[in-house]
């Protein structure tokens, strides 16, 4: 391998890694500043690091700060097992942040004549992987209900295990359509599949394809995450935390991570089967490759608008209603950020001016679109993680015994429906 | 390649003897299902590298289906395990001896 | 030829007794059934002995070496070896059929009278049917194994007629007496029969068969079979030793006598020796030893009636003793003379025996003839039957005893065996004194005890049923001895022709034959005299007699031979069961049974720790084994590398 | 480094498959048990994926993994065991060595035998083991076993229920 492959390769670990980790605190942020727009009031945005907020941002990191420095409280009546009362909300974490290694973020990079994948792991079976590990999370729930002696950690573990087994068949049959109907796999492939367009104006995204399967296999997803309205393993009403009730500081926070990963990855998924993935509707890969200068140069033109947008907002917001004897140092921040803005943007402004003027066919396009279909795919999965919020706060719960008879009675039987008309659909289409 | 067939052979003789060791030494249903399943699943890998190492699919084909039929044979155990369960209250293996010779039920 | 008409005979009553025996059983008491059962237990015997003739008159118009076979069934067939249920008709058997059925009809049509009032009445003719059918199976049979079942249900039915009034222990006792010495001959009988088979080497097991095959057998283990084959006829026909159940078989009802005594059941023993005639042929001297015991009890059983008071007992022992004179007749060979002295014998002593039933049912069934006396008037017909059948016994010329008796000795003194000769004459003297001191006790000496002691008895009027039959057999006494008259006496033997059996040929010159006939009729009538001169004409009065000289008092008690019985057999076989009991069952067979028992149950229980029904246990001794095979293949082999 | 890498992550993967063995033949307790077989049919997974047959390892994981370990947990869960209801045993060390001493020449002769069957891995393609060529020989040579399967797993699941099915009769008897 050239230092190149071995670079982009890095690169790409990086980056997953760094979508699933830091895409958590940007979640719960997101979740608690949604849940108090939803509620009327502002959500968490005093603290601050010297003056930062961030919107609020900080404290999500203030709370993992306050979870990793916590004291590790055992309670005394877990009396055997402890290893694996502690080992299980590892399980629950790596499953989930390895389930999303497997989501490609951009087209396949040709690097020293190599094709190499934009993914954590640069695998071709990124569907079943997924289906594979996110199905041993789940046990990492069970062992820790288990063993944490108590009764209602006991039924949370089971409702999850329960939850979980009925809805992975519902999930792997819409899959399998999904597989069919995409004739791979592999999540790239899948995307690239996606690329095309309807009648010249409907993108060829999975939604429009397959949306019977779209809303199976989402609410499948909602399921397998543990996300309202399906969040029965946990349940303040009924079983306190579910399973996770004994649980204190990082363990705890794995847990907590864990599902927010979980939900990440989820939304990864959707994006990629569902949404074009990394493409831009209407552009694909190799027409972003080709029209490179004309992206470029529309770029050039939009990144100070949007930049400029933003700062106007953040200027109007970023500030205490309530007028108080003193802003917090709200005033600094938004100043200092604006100036950051500022800089990012004419540096990017910089960047595609030279790119430009770089002539055609240079090692650019090809750094530069990858680049692009991240940030694309960034974008996508912010939306798809604000929808599923969304539905959170918006969608009471349901009672467990619904959950199951919507998962057997109607989600299975379902599914089953659709992977026969797409199979028949499908053998028609190939024959 | 760097490691042998060997070694793999060796990890799965080992599973098999302590599947083996499992289902006679323990009194634990539980114990003994489980030392079942670590029985089969040292067979499924023996089948796997048999499948590699004459590239023939035809093993993993077979492990396949033997995954299939470790599933079916965990369901009906673990329905039998929870009915006898039920009826005695023991995982002991030694107090199911109705069928035993002059045991009284 | 064959013919269906043997079966049918032996059938009919067994039919017979399988009806009565049902109805008795499962029709409710109370219901007088006796015409239905006299319809049936006369009919089946009567037609039986109808059957029985046109078989004979068929039988006549064929060859005398032919036989008229009847095969039913065939019971065992392994391989060539076949036995066969299926009855022949041959001249013996012919005479035999017509012997047991024309006597036993007549008997039975006696009995009717006789039994009229009992309680069992339809169980009776059930039983005589039974016995007559068993009897019919008996002399038709064509092998000997047929003719051993036959054997076998004569000597059951005898059991259960001999313990028909069986309320009382006594006559129980005597059934059993009867069954059981039976038994001991029977066990002889088979034991020849078996030695026979296993030295016939021709398949087929019928007589035809087993005479063409006796060439091949030793003639040691033919004397040996022969031997035992006369052990069962010992018991059957009451000879030494194995006679003593005789008399006490007279506790069944008279007709069950009669019919055993003088038509059936006594008579297979001389019946079966005259069926083996060619194997007896081939070994002369267990003839002579067959004719010594016919001699001997022939003596020994004449001088017991002659010290007897019962009157059933008095003619028990005359059978026996006439069936002394039979046995020496066919032990030395004269096998048609024997079977006519039996023809003849079962007229005469069947008219006897219901003559003596007539007078115990007219005196209230009284037996003891001393308390009996001048009947003569009051029960002229049974005297006068009974005057001739005693003739007919003593041996007075034109009677049929006379001639079937007469040829026997001559034939003895002419073959060589003058003591054999001298004493049956012996016994013809004793059988004229004992005969005519009952003739004379009964029927024409004065009653002096009852007159004494009570009035005059009053007689019970005999039904007609039972005085008719006396008259038929008187007849057959009379003149059934002139189907055999000898030459001497201008006759031709045509019984003896017609019989066709393999006679030994004696001839005596006629002249000697006159002088011998003439001594033997002095000598009965000099028996006759010695009885007049001791009861019709008695020096001093008439009393049952009271014997003071030990020899006397021995014979009036048969010599103490069922006490020698009782102490030589009976109580050391009683000791040894006993012993047996105590000691070799409990302790040894049990006990051995016992400890196997336990062995096994130790074995079982040590064995059933096994199948603990423990899961593991079965896993591991399964992997026991795995594990041997696999130590085994690794050193053997040394394993697959 | 390709090499190192494998060969470690192949001791890693035998530790981990003997370290769940041990866990259930050795743990008293049901966490202990259903812990170590997770561990043991994760670590199978494991090496079939090193074996290169990624989708033997995508079923191990799904069907071994996700689904039989997690029906065993729930069945466990369900029963709701206590420590009173685990069979006591007093000479387990005995038994085990025992059977150890029992079963070493039959595990002896296995590993011989299979030992013999080959001394180096082939190269194979790329697709080798991969979903595509799996399923078309399971189209082409496997159809009949694999409809069977089918059927012994519908009819496993109906026993299943019907096995599983609670009894009033059978309930608690004390």
């Amino acid at each position: 391998m050239t230092t190149a492959q071995i670079l982009v390769t890095l690169g790409s670990i990086v980056l997953a890694a760094l979508l699933a980790l830091l895409m958590i605190p940007v979640l719960v942020w997101l979740e608690r500043r949604v849940c108090g727009l939803i509620q009327d009031r502002p959500g968490p945005n005093r603290t601050n690091v010297f003056g930062f907020r961030l919107g609020g941002v900080v404290q999500s990191f203030a709370d993992v700060v306050k979870l990793v420095t916590k004291e590790e409280y055992i309670p005394d009546h877990i009396r055997y097992g402890r290893w694996i009362f502690l080992l299980a909300p590892m399980i629950t974490f790596a499953s989930a942040l390895l389930a999303f290694m497997v989501i490609p973020f951009a087209d396949t990079v040709q690097v020293d004549g190599a094709a190499l994948r934009i993914q954590g792991l640069p695998v071709s079976y990124g569907i079943l992987w997924y289906l594979a590990i996110g199905s041993v999370g789940i046990l990492g729930m069970v062992f820790g209900g288990w063993l944490s002696h108590n009764k209602y950690s006991l039924l949370g573990a089971l409702r999850a295990a329960a939850q979980m087994i009925s809805y992975e068949l519902a999930l792997g049959l819409g899959i399998i359509s999904m597989i069919l109907t995409y004739d791979t796999i592999d999540f790239n492939a899948m995307v690239q599949w996606q690329s095309g367009t309807f009648w010249g104006f409907i993108p060829a995204w999975g939604l429009f394809i397959q949306p019977f399967a779209a809303v199976i296999i989402i609410i499948a997803l909602f399921v397998e995450t543990n996300r309202a309205p399906f969040s029965v393993a946990e349940g303040e009403s009924e079983i306190v935390a579910g399973f996770f009730t004994e649980y204190t500081a990082m363990k705890f926070a794995m847990y907590f991570m864990g599902e927010y990963v979980a939900m990440n990855t989820a939304s990864a998924v959707i994006v990629t089967m569902f949404l074009g993935g990394y493409q831009l509707p209407w552009f694909s890969t190799a027409a972003l490759l080709e029209h490179f200068r004309t992206v470029a140069g529309v770029l050039l033109l939009l990144v100070p608008v949007v930049m400029t947008l933003f700062i106007l907002w953040m200027r109007r917001n970023n500030r205490v209603r309530l007028t108080l004897s003193t802003d917090g140092g709200r005033g600094r921040e938004t100043r200092i950020l604006t100036g950051v803005l500022i800089g990012t943007t004419l540096l990017i402004e910089a960047i595609l001016l030279w790119l430009l003027l770089e002539p055609a066919g240079s090692i650019g396009a090809s750094v530069a679109v990858p680049l692009l279909q991240i940030v694309i795919f960034v974008v996508k999965l912010m939306l798809v993680n604000l929808f599923i919020i969304l539905i959170r706060w918006t969608l009471p719960r349901f009672r467990y015994d619904q959950v199951q008879v919507l998962g057997w009675r109607y989600l299975l039987p379902a599914a089953l429906a659709n992977l026969f008309v797409t199979s028949i659909i499908v053998a028609g289409v190939g024959s | 390649m760097t490691v042998n067939p060997d070694a793999y052979f060796a990890v799965a003789t080992l599973l098999f003897s302590l599947g083996i060791l499992g289902v006679i030494s323990r009194r634990n249903l539980l114990v003994m299902y489980l030392s079942i399943e670590l029985m089969l699943n040292a067979v499924n890998l023996i089948l796997a590298t048999f499948s590699r190492l004459h590239p023939d699919e035809g093993g993993t084909m077979i492990a396949l289906f033997m995954i299939g039929v470790i599933a079916a044979e965990a369901a009906l155990f673990l329905a039998v395990i929870v009915q006898i369960y039920r009826k005695k209250h023991t995982l002991d293996s030694d107090a199911f001896t109705e069928l035993a010779q002059g045991k009284k039920l | 030829m064959s013919s269906s008409l043997p079966s049918l005979i032996v059938l009919l009553p067994f039919f017979g007794a399988g009806v009565m025996g049902f109805v008795y059983l499962f029709v409710p008491a109370g219901r007088n059934l006796r015409r239905f059962y006299v319809a049936v237990g006369i009919g089946t015997p009567l037609l039986a002995a109808l059957l029985g003739l046109i078989v004979v008159g068929e039988m006549l118009t064929l060859p005398a070496s032919a036989s008229i076979a009847s095969p039913l069934y065939s019971w065992i067939a392994i391989g060539s070896f076949e036995i066969d249920v299926a009855f022949v008709v041959d001249r013996l058997s012919a005479v035999m059929l017509l012997v047991v059925t024309l006597v036993g009809s007549l008997i039975h049509i006696y009995a009717v009278g006789y039994m009229w009032d009992d309680q069992g009445f339809g169980k009776f003719f059930a039983y005589f049917n039974f016995f007559l059918g068993a009897m019919l199976l008996l002399v038709l049979a064509n092998n000997p194994i047929l003719l051993f079942i036959g054997w076998e249900l004569v000597g059951l039915a005898s059991y259960l007629l001999i313990g028909f009034y069986h309320h009382d222990t006594a006559n129980i006792t005597a059934a059993n007496k009867a069954f059981l010495l039976n038994r001991v001959g029977d066990f002889g009988f088979v034991s020849g029969l078996g030695l026979l088979f296993a030295l016939q080497k021709q398949s087929g097991f019928d007589f035809a068969a087993i005479f063409a095959g006796l060439g091949g057998i030793d003639t040691a283990m033919l004397s040996l079979i022969g031997l035992l084959l006369f052990v069962g006829a010992m018991g059957k026909s009451a000879q030494i030793p194995l006679y003593v159940w005789l008399p006490d078989a007279m506790a069944g009802p008279t007709p069950v006598s009669a019919l055993i005594h003088a038509a059936t059941m006594v008579t297979a023993g001389v019946y079966m020796v005259a069926r083996f005639a060619p194997l007896y042929n081939r070994i002369p001297d267990v003839g002579l030893f067959i004719a010594g015991i016919g001699a001997a009890s022939a003596l020994l059983a004449a001088l017991f009636a002659s010290w007897q008071n019962d009157i059933k007992k008095i003619l028990a022992y005359s059978t026996m003793s006439q069936l002394g004179y039979m046995l020496i007749a066919v032990g030395l060979g004269e096998y048609s003379n024997g079977i006519f002295h039996l023809a003849a014998h079962a007229f005469f002593k069947a008219l006897l025996f219901m003559g003596a039933g007539a007078v115990i049912i007219a005196l209230h069934h009284e037996q003891d003839i001393f308390k009996m006396g001048g009947l003569g008037s009051r029960l002229p017909a049974v005297r006068r039957t009974m005057l001739v059948a005693t003739l007919a016994i003593t041996g007075i010329p034109i009677f049929a005893g006379f001639f079937s008796k007469d040829a026997i000795l001559s034939y003895a003194f002419a073959s060589g065996h003058t003591t054999i000769w001298a004493i049956g004459v012996v016994v013809a003297f004793l059988t004229a004194y004992y005969m005519f001191r009952l003739y004379f006790v009964v029927f024409v000496a004065p009653n002096h005890r009852s007159s004494r002691s009570r009035q005059s008895p009053s007689l019970t009027s005999l039904p007609r049923s039972m005085v008719w039959p006396l008259f038929v057999l008187a007849a057959g006494s009379i003149f059934l001895g002139f189907w055999n008259l000898p030459e001497a006496y201008g006759g031709s033997t045509w019984f003896s022709h017609e019989l066709h059996l393999a006679d030994h040929e004696a001839h005596l010159r006629f002249a000697k034959e006159y002088i011998l006939d003439g001594f033997n009729v002095l000598v009965a009538l000099l028996g006759i005299a010695i009885a007049y001169r001791k009861f019709v004409r008695p020096s001093h009065p008439l009393n049952a007699p009271i014997h003071r000289i030990a020899w006397q008092r021995a014979l009036a008690n048969t010599l103490y031979i069922d006490t020698l019985y009782d102490r030589l057999i009976v109580r050391p076989l009683r000791g040894i069961s006993n012993w047996q009991d105590r000691l070799i069952d409990p302790k040894i067979i049990d006990g051995s049974l016992r400890g196997l028992v336990t062995l096994y149950r130790g074995v079982a229980t040590q064995s059933a720790r096994l199948q603990n029904g423990n899961l593991r246990w079965y896993a591991l001794t399964f992997l026991l084994g795995v594990s041997g095979i696999s130590l085994y293949l690794l050193i053997a082999i040394g394993g697959a590398s | 480094m390709i090499e190192i890498l494998e060969t470690s992550l192949f001791a890693l993967l035998a530790l981990g498959v003997l370290t769940g063995g041990l866990m259930i033949l050795l743990a008293r307790r049901p966490a202990t048990h259903a812990m170590g077989f997770f561990i043991a049919l994760l670590s199978v997974a494991g090496l079939f994926a090193l074996l290169h047959q990624s989708f033997l390892f995508f079923a191990q994981v799904l069907v071994s993994v996700g689904g039989v370990v997690i029906v065993t947990l729930i069945m466990i869960l369900t029963v709701n065991l206590r420590e009173a209801d685990l069979p006591p045993e007093p000479h387990q060390t005995r038994w085990l060595i025992g059977a150890a001493v029992i079963i070493a020449p039959l595990s002896l002769l296995l590993y011989q035998t299979l030992t013999t069957l080959g001394d180096a891995f082939p190269p194979v393609s790329d697709t080798f083991g991969g979903t595509r060529s799996l399923g078309t020989l399971l189209f082409h040579d496997g159809v009949l076993p694999f409809e069977i399967l089918s059927v012994l797993l519908l009819t496993a699941m109906v026993g299943a229920i019907i096995i599983g099915k609670k009894e009033q009769s059978y309930d608690r008897e004390s």
